[in-house]
């Protein structure tokens, strides 16, 4: 049974229907990728996971429960950790309290921050007491996906992770989201527009167009074809 | 934007306009004197609330302080009525206003004499006001104060100028404020009737109503609505957000100023209770019930709330009771005020248009909500022929003549 | 025009006391410490609802005079000692602030100023009801027998340096209080989540808090608060519907003078406020200290936009 | 509780028919006081004694016993509540006369708010009842005045303190008309009596932090306090006083517009030993005044007490339902010329002791009394005039000579008489 | 027509430096950002600026605009000093910029946007004044159609995703028509496709106006840049061109990563 299930999901912001019918399965372990083009639904359908988006109709089960309804925080401590678009760092709070905070929906609580995180984003070290709003966005974005690991997730769903991030720590993503995949088990889902990125990260690939899903497969059969039809401009 | 205020000043914007103020006009002669001067009250409230709803609705400044414009343009057209009336029916004996003369002033301040000349009085009365809100503006638009500082920044100078009013006894009457005025003369002697003062009144409010329309149609009033947004952004554009504000907030304590000379001979007293942050509140009320950025909208709601509180009244001496929880209703179920209500109503009408539905309604917003067939629209319909044109222009660069239409 | 030469009108019109007598100035000194514990007192409550939470509450005041109706009833009624109707004054204006919360406030996030009117509606509404059920008329409430008289630092010349125990007593709850919610924003787990949902509701709820509850807690506590000044100081003001208006715009004043970003802000804001207002009044007379303190209050802000104590900020 | 009321019996068939401006069959008379907002804890207690008044009236009872409403008609109340905003005192006379056509209005507490009605009501003549002390200068023919007039609370009031407490007083009072005028007043009675003030501070309006003056009061030493603070200050005041270690016995308050709910309200032991001044106090010992306790705290509670602004409410209520009688038995129209005219003039057995208006200046012959506050919250009476003194709107120590005469009752021209000659002391004769 | 538009022009020679910023320092509550650092930028020049992230490179932009304060040093614009000028009086002598994240008016319209930034007298009475003529339309018609927003120019931008915001902030900086454009990450959020495109739209920009641009899309800078400046730590560790800088050791080690090369080369 896969982690995350989506069947026959519709979204809507007030009366416009932004996702149409979407059905997505992404098994346990896996990385998956979504792409598509600019408003395509990809933020939408990742936000109506997490829960900040509201279902009109369809269902969305995870790890064997259904969350259709279930509200944003319990599906945070149910295993989902979602890594937003535009970072979303908690702006007074100081990089330290931004990780603890990160903390909140995990199972087992301790008080101190793991210093495995340290090891994946050694800049975070000395900026800890720094505000966290004050961080140059490539900084912030690297906070946002420590602080998201924190909780220990089954599942974490990026956004564009690797949106305004410097080569070598995109490069860096890539292997740690890899890493914590292999090492960890978590399951990634990756909203993605660097298709390059987008093979080298992910075993699985979705491609969404005016809210629905045209095309998914294993990333080995993404072809130029593919990529011409729904990514080109 | 000449063609699109010109069709935006549409005929059916215009006849509705009309007929309102048809009936306000024969208001006056159905409905008994009462009434009569509750209208003419409520429309200078009206216009309070339109020159709030400037600052607030448009520009993002929430004020509590436009109380104070108000009064202050209302003091000095009262010193002009009070001064007039000691000259000729003081009942205290000698040409010194009562109150000062019972605080012990032997004669007339210097800075009080000059109003008792009406051409002084009626400059003053804008302009007291005027120049108050823009050494004020100046002082504070131009430094990095925003938002709810601002406000406290009104509430302070609205708690502050009521205490000065009230401790300068000998100058402005204390808490009684400046009562027992003479009635408004014009050309020497010829008294205004209250049916004459109505209809100035009455002239005045569409006049601050059709012009603020105007003024927020243009251009002008689009930077002010991002101004509200996200000021610091639109001065990357290049425009010098301290003197919109600056402009802004000055007009419309001008406009607040004239409302409160007009209320001076309609009510015969003019107090600090004007001046407080009570009334300010008030103030606030009304555009917020009437809906932020309607301009109409306040004056309707200052209309309806008058009303509203005068007939409850009869009901029960617990009326206040009875707005809060309308207030609260309205709040929760109304998010933009009464004049919400209206565009739904409109949009039914544009389905058929191929626009989406707009979802505010203010600005040229507002504009299209009654007349959906401006050149804007047209010019999206235009838009495929144009396109065509256009792609010529710039055959130059292959890539762009594709042009970049992944979305349609 | 006439303003400013109004304003040394308003100076003179008041003599300054003829000798600054050296023991009268310091027993406003140490009066000034009564005013400040009373602006710190009222404003704590104001300082988590509106500095923290950035709900513009225009229904604090009722909140202080629903805690000062509290230790009313439970005093007539139950011959209650003030300091034993403390908690439940606040626990009844946590109550009540909770349900506003959830009917009211809750459904306004995002929208300061709609929260603006409806609390002021909610502070006309709370007003009426009191109204209806307590009538109009003052009511009277008993400070603790115990807690009388002055202390008196020192004598000279037949005159004594004293405060009195009640003013000091108040200073101590504030001081406390103040203490206390430092420790509960700063230093627990609950803290942080608080001041996170209130700088970003959405992303702290994906990251598992219940924000809806910490938003309930939070406004409530703030309430509460509200509710203990009420009872406080009921004994020593009076004790009527519209007492709130009264201390609403002096604890704007203060919270926002110095600073709503950091707690200690406030406390910042009742001295300055305090002392300032205590001196002026001592040197020139009340209204003039209302009006001085008020303005210089509009240039403090002007030049510090964002009080005396703020944090860094990236726009 | 508002809105339009009748009493319960049905207007007697007896009644002779007579022509009224009232609609309907009653007779409208306007109650205007504040029940909400800050002025409501004085004005819905005048409100109170008004709404005695006429239901006394209505159903004969008290004062009225053995009648019945103005020969029959009922006094038909519109209630309106102003909310303690001065504008809507103007904007709620101007309802009732023009709208709810009342014959005439009771109501007002605050100069500001009479003086924010005073333009409606001389514009479109007609009467206000208005039951409060004030500071005087003033002197309508469209206001019956039936509190105390400057000479009739302070002129008595000071030289008693300056022989019984000492020659230094210190002034304070709220910041506005009243307070500073009746204390520039005082302040010249003092000096008339040899003594000097020492002291002379304003508090804003409803302030309730007295910390700063005390600490001026402690320092100036003065041999009594003068205290014309009003609403909410007042109970504060006196608490913060006794907290700051200041006691009756060295420094006692004279003050004015303390009365027994006031003190109800601060707790009686504040202001234990402590005086006021006033044309009445519920210990005042005549029958009238027993009743009136009595009909009072039967209909309104046994916790309720009663005061002279209150007592004057109720009493102005006699006078015009006398007045009013006065017209219908004449067989004339109850126009505003007619019930002045009837209403100047007119004598009443008040709780206070008997009481007239002045038929020169509309203001009310009262009597002077000071009251020194008991443990139980009630007055001894300690001073008090063997009859109604004659009021004179016009503080004679301030404006030596300077009087008020209508010429004519519906004099509209100016009625002060400047006679600069020292105006002797009149008492009422009691016929 | 605008010169935005005539993409076809030859292209002039780099005039000498319209922009030049000298030694200037920017400093946060004692955390300096930029720690003395000196640029030029040619009329017509495309200049890129690409460093690690938090090296200081959007608070350079922060610094020319007058958003952050210059502690010190200085800047110039066609010889005119404008250090620590108000931001208004800058964007008005002709600088224009693109922010980070997309910084643009959800409660306008697109359309609304777009005029807003469009070229022209800013002051308060010529807004009143302003007429919206067809040329202006006709303008702000072309930009939409090249950010490729034209059918949503009535929507509320609230309602668009987060990479159209970042096309309405690309179009309002096309609309400003400045003499110096700033660009600071222009492609984030876009598809590699989009990328390129927007590489093309700026190398006709080129064509008048001097262009700085912040990237991290090393695919990009190597489709526009001529000139690379490598910012680290608030100062700048190196300049040249792409070649240069992709094959500097300390570029490698601080910023572009070992393998990335490596897959480059
Ligand atoms: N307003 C500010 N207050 C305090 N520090 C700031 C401020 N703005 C920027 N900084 C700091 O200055 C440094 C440089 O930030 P800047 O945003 O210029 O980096 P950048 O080079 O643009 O990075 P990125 O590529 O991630 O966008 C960072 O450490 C940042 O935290
Ligand atoms: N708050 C909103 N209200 C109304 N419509 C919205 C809102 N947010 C997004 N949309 C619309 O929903 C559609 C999908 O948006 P979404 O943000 O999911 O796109 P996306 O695929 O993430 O795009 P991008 O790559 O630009 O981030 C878009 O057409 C957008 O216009
Ligand atoms: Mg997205
Ligand atoms: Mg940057």
């Amino acid at each position: 049974m896969p982690l995350l299930n989506l069947s026959d999901v519709t979204v809507s912001y007030g009366q416009t229907p932004v996702l149409f019918n979407v059905d997505m399965a992404v098994e346990k372990g896996e990385i998956a990728c979504i792409l598509g083009r600019n408003g395509v639904g990809k933020t939408t359908l990742l936000r109506s996971v997490i829960g900040l988006n509201k279902v009109s109709s369809g269902s969305i089960i995870f790890d064997a429960d259904e969350i259709t309804k279930t509200p944003t925080y319990l599906r945070a401590r149910y295993g989902i950790s979602f890594i937003p678009q535009g970072r979303e760092i908690i702006p007074y709070l100081s990089v330290l309290d931004n990780l603890k905070l990160g903390m909140t929906a995990a199972k087992q609580k301790s008080k101190k921050i793991s210093e495995e995180i340290f090891e994946f984003f050694p800049m975070l070290k000395q900026h800890l007491k720094r505000q966290g709003g004050l961080l140059s966005g490539g900084q912030q974005q690297q906070l946002a996906i420590a602080r998201g690991l924190l909780s220990n997730p089954k599942i974490m769903l990026l956004d564009e992770p690797t949106e305004g991030i410097q080569p070598s720590i995109v490069q860096e993503i890539e292997e740690t989201l890899k890493r914590i995949n292999r090492e960890k088990g978590i399951t990634v889902v990756v909203v993605e527009q660097k298709i390059d990125f987008a093979r080298q990260l992910a075993q699985k690939f979705f491609i969404m167009e005016k809210g629905s899903v045209v095309a998914k497969g294993n990333t080995a059969d993404l072809t130029d074809t593919l990529v011409h039809k729904y990514l080109a401009v | 934007m000449g063609r699109l205020r010109q069709s935006t000043v549409p005929v059916k914007l215009l006849a509705i306009g009309g007929i309102a103020f048809l009936i306000l006009a024969i208001l006056p002669f159905v409905a008994g004197e009462f009434q009569a001067n509750l209208m003419a009250k409520l429309l200078l409230f009206g216009v309070l609330g339109i020159s709030l709803d400037l600052v607030w609705g448009f520009t993002g400044i929430l004020s509590f302080a436009h109380g104070v414009f108000f009064t202050l343009g209302g003091y000095a057209m009262a010193y002009y009525l009070k001064l007039n009336l000691s000259a000729t029916a003081n009942n205290y004996g000698g040409t010194l206003p009562d109150f000062m003369v019972w605080n012990g002033l032997k004669e007339l301040p210097w800075f009080i004499a000059p109003l008792q000349f009406f051409p002084i009085a009626a400059i003053a009365m804008v302009a007291l006001p005027a120049a108050f809100a823009y050494i004020i503006g100046s002082f504070i638009f131009r430094s990095k104060v925003s938002g709810v500082y601002i406000t406290i920044i009104t509430l302070a100078i609205a708690s502050a100028l009521t205490t000065f009013f009230v401790s300068q006894q000998a100058y402005t009457g204390g808490t009684n404020g400046i009562t027992d005025v003479s009635r408004l003369t014009l050309f020497g002697g010829l008294v205004i009737p209250p049916i004459g003062l109505y209809f100035m009144i009455l002239i005045f409010a569409a006049a601050v109503l059709a012009g603020s329309y105007w003024l927020t149609q243009s251009n002008f009033g689009l930077v002010l609505r991002s101004i509200k947004e996200n000021e610091q952004r639109i001065s990357y554009l290049g425009y010098d957000v301290a003197s919109f504000k600056i402009f802004i907030w000055t007009l419309s304590a001008g406009i607040a100023g004239i409302a409160g000379g007009l209320f001076v001979p309609l009510n015969r007293f003019i107090s600090p209770v004007y001046l407080g942050v009570a009334f300010g509140t008030q103030v606030v009320i009304w555009v917020a019930v009437g809906g932020r950025g309607t301009l109409v909208g306040p004056l309707i709601a200052a209309i309806l709330l008058g009303q509203l509180q005068n007939s409850v009244d009869r009901i029960t001496q617990d009326w206040q009771l009875i707005v809060g929880i309308m207030l609260l209703i309205v709040v929760l179920f109304l998010p933009n005020g009464l004049m919400g209500l209206l565009p739904k109503q409109f949009k039914l009408a544009e389905q058929s248009s191929l626009l989406p539905a707009p979802n505010t309604t203010s600005g040229f917003v507002q504009a299209r909500l009654f007349d959906w067939f401006t050149p804007l629209q047209r010019m999206v319909q235009r838009s495929g022929r144009s396109l065509i044109t256009w792609s010529r222009t710039v055959s130059g660069s292959a890539r762009s003549s594709k042009g970049r239409s992944k979305l349609k | 025009m006439d303003f400013l030469s109004s304003l040394v009108y308003l100076a003179q019109s008041s003599p300054p006391a003829k000798s600054i007598d050296p023991i009268a100035f310091a027993n406003q000194l140490l009066n000034g410490i009564g005013i400040i514990g009373i602006l710190l007192l009222t404003g704590l409550g104001l300082a988590i609802t509106f500095g923290v939470m950035r709900i513009i509450n225009l229904a604090h005041g009722e909140f202080i005079m629903l805690g000062a109706y509290t230790t009313f009833v439970l005093q007539k009624n139950f011959k209650m000692d003030l300091l034993l109707t403390i908690p439940f004054a606040f626990l009844l204006t946590a109550v009540i602030g909770a349900i506003v919360e959830i009917t009211i406030i809750r459904k306004l996030y995002g929208r300061p100023l709609e929260t603006l009117l409806a609390t002021w509606g909610l502070s006309i509404v709370l007003q009426g009801v009191v109204k209806l059920i307590f009538t109009a008329q003052l009511k009277y409430v008993k400070a603790p027998p115990y807690i009388k008289g002055n202390l008196s630092l020192f004598n000279a010349g037949g005159q004594s340096v004293e405060i009195s125990y009640y003013r000091l007593f108040i200073f101590a709850v504030a001081i406390a209080l103040l203490g206390l919610t430092a420790f509960l924003l700063y230093k627990t787990a609950l803290g942080r989540q608080i001041r996170a949902v209130t700088q970003n509701r959405e992303m702290t709820r994906c990251l598992g808090v219940n924000t809806s509850l910490v938003d309930m807690a939070t406004f409530a506590y703030g309430c509460g608060l509200a509710g203990i000044a009420g009872s406080v100081i009921s004994s020593l003001k009076s004790v009527a519907p519209p007492m709130g208006q009264d201390y609403l715009v002096d604890a704007w004043m203060t919270v926002v003078t110095g600073g709503v970003d950091k707690l200690i802000g406030v406390l910042a804001g009742s001295v300055l406020i305090g002392s300032a207002n205590s001196a002026i009044a001592y040197l020139l007379n009340d209204p003039a200290a209302r009006v001085i303190v008020l303005f210089s209050v509009i240039v403090l802000i002007r030049y510090r936009p964002e009080g005396l104590f703020t944090v860094q900020k990236r726009a | 509780s508002g809105g339009t009321q009748t009493g319960d019996t049905a207007a007697s068939p007896g009644a002779s028919p007579v022509a009224s401006t009232a609609s309907g069959d009653g007779i409208k008379v306007g109650v205007m006081y504040s029940t909400t907002g800050s002025i409501a804890i004085v004005e819905k207690s005048l409100q109170d004694a008004t709404f005695l008044a006429i239901e006394q009236i209505n159903e004969g009872k008290g004062p009225w016993a053995g009648k019945q409403g103005i020969k029959g008609k009922k006094i038909e109340q519109v209630v309106v509540n102003p909310d303690s905003n001065w504008d809507l005192y103007n904007q709620m006379s101007k309802r009732l006369i023009d709208e709810d056509k009342v014959v005439c209005v009771l109501g007002c507490y605050t100069s500001a708010s009479r003086k924010s009605v005073l333009p409606v009501f001389e514009e479109k003549d007609k009467m206000l009842y208005y039951p409060v002390y004030y500071e005087g200068n003033e002197c309508s023919s469209n206001v019956i005045y039936t509190g105390a007039a400057p000479n009739q609370q302070i002129t008595d009031s000071i030289p008693y303190c300056a022989k019984n407490f000492g020659k230094k007083g210190f002034f304070i009072g709220s910041d506005y008309i009243y307070p500073k005028e009746s204390n520039r007043i005082a302040k010249a009675e003092l000096v008339k009596a040899g003594g000097e003030v020492v002291g002379d501070e304003y508090a804003a309006l409803g302030t309730t932090e007295f910390i700063t003056i005390i600490n001026k009061i402690k320092q100036a030493k003065p041999d009594f306090v003068l205290s014309n603070l009003v609403g909410d200050s007042i109970p504060a005041f006196y608490k913060q006083y006794k907290d700051a270690g200041l006691t009756s016995a060295d420094t006692p308050i004279m003050a004015y517009p303390t009365t027994e709910e006031e003190i109800q309200a601060m707790g009686s032991e504040f202001a234990e030993g402590h005086y006021s001044s006033f044309n009445y106090f519920q210990t005042v010992d005549t029958p009238e005044n027993k009743a009136f306790v009595e009909q009072f705290k039967a209909k309104f509670g046994p916790d309720r007490v009663t005061n002279g602004v209150m007592e004057a409410a109720y009493l102005q209520t006699f006078f015009m339902a006398q007045a009013m009688e006065k017209c219908v038995s004449e067989g004339k129209e109850l126009t505003t010329a007619n019930l002045r005219e009837a209403t100047r003039g007119q004598e009443f057995k008040a709780p206070q002791g008997t009481v007239k208006v002045d038929p020169d200046n509309y203001h009310t012959y009262l009597y002077s009394r000071i009251g020194k506050w008991k443990e139980d919250g009630q007055a001894e009476i300690v001073f008090s005039t063997e009859a109604a003194v004659k009021p004179i709107p016009w503080s004679q120590a301030l404006y030596k000579g300077r009087i008020c005469k209508h010429k004519t009752p519906d004099d509209r021209s100016n009625p002060t008489i400047e006679t600069k000659k020292d105006i002797p002391v009149e008492f009422l004769k009691q016929a | 027509m605008d010169t935005l538009l005539s993409a076809n022009d030859v292209r002039a020679q780099p005039a000498e430096s319209i922009l030049s910023v000298r030694d200037v320092k920017v400093v946060f509550s004692g955390f300096q950002a930029i720690k003395g650092v000196s640029l030029d930028v040619a009329d017509r020049e495309i200049v890129t600026i690409i460093g690690p992230n938090g090296a200081g490179k959007s608070t350079l932009l922060d610094a020319i605009v007058g958003k952050s304060p210059v502690a010190s040093g200085h800047v110039y614009y066609k010889g005119n000093e404008i250090t620590n000028k108000r931001p208004h009086a800058i964007a008005h002598m002709g600088i224009g910029r693109k922010f980070q994240n997309p910084n643009v008016y959800n409660d306008l319209t697109v359309f609304e946007n777009i005029l807003l930034a469009l070229k022209g007298s800013h002051g308060v009475f010529a807004s009143i004044k302003t007429k919206l003529t067809s040329v202006k339309k006709a303008k702000i018609e072309t930009v939409l159609e090249r950010i490729g927003l034209l059918d949503k120019a009535f929507t509320k931008v609230s309602s668009l995703s987060h990479g159209q915001k970042q096309w309405i902030e690309i179009g309002m900086v096309l609309a400003q028509d400045p003499t110096v454009v700033l660009l600071d990450e222009p492609t984030a959020g876009m598809t590699t496709d989009e990328t390129h495109e927007t590489g093309e739209i700026i190398k006709t920009l080129a064509n008048h106006h001097a262009v700085v641009v912040i990237e991290h899309d090393m695919e990009f800078v190597k489709q526009i840049a001529q000139r690379i400046v490598v910012l680290h730590q608030g100062e700048k560790l190196t300049e040249g061109s792409v070649q240069e800088v992709q094959t500097n050791p300390k570029v490698i080690e601080v910023y572009l990563g070992r393998e990335r090369i490596d897959a480059a080369a």
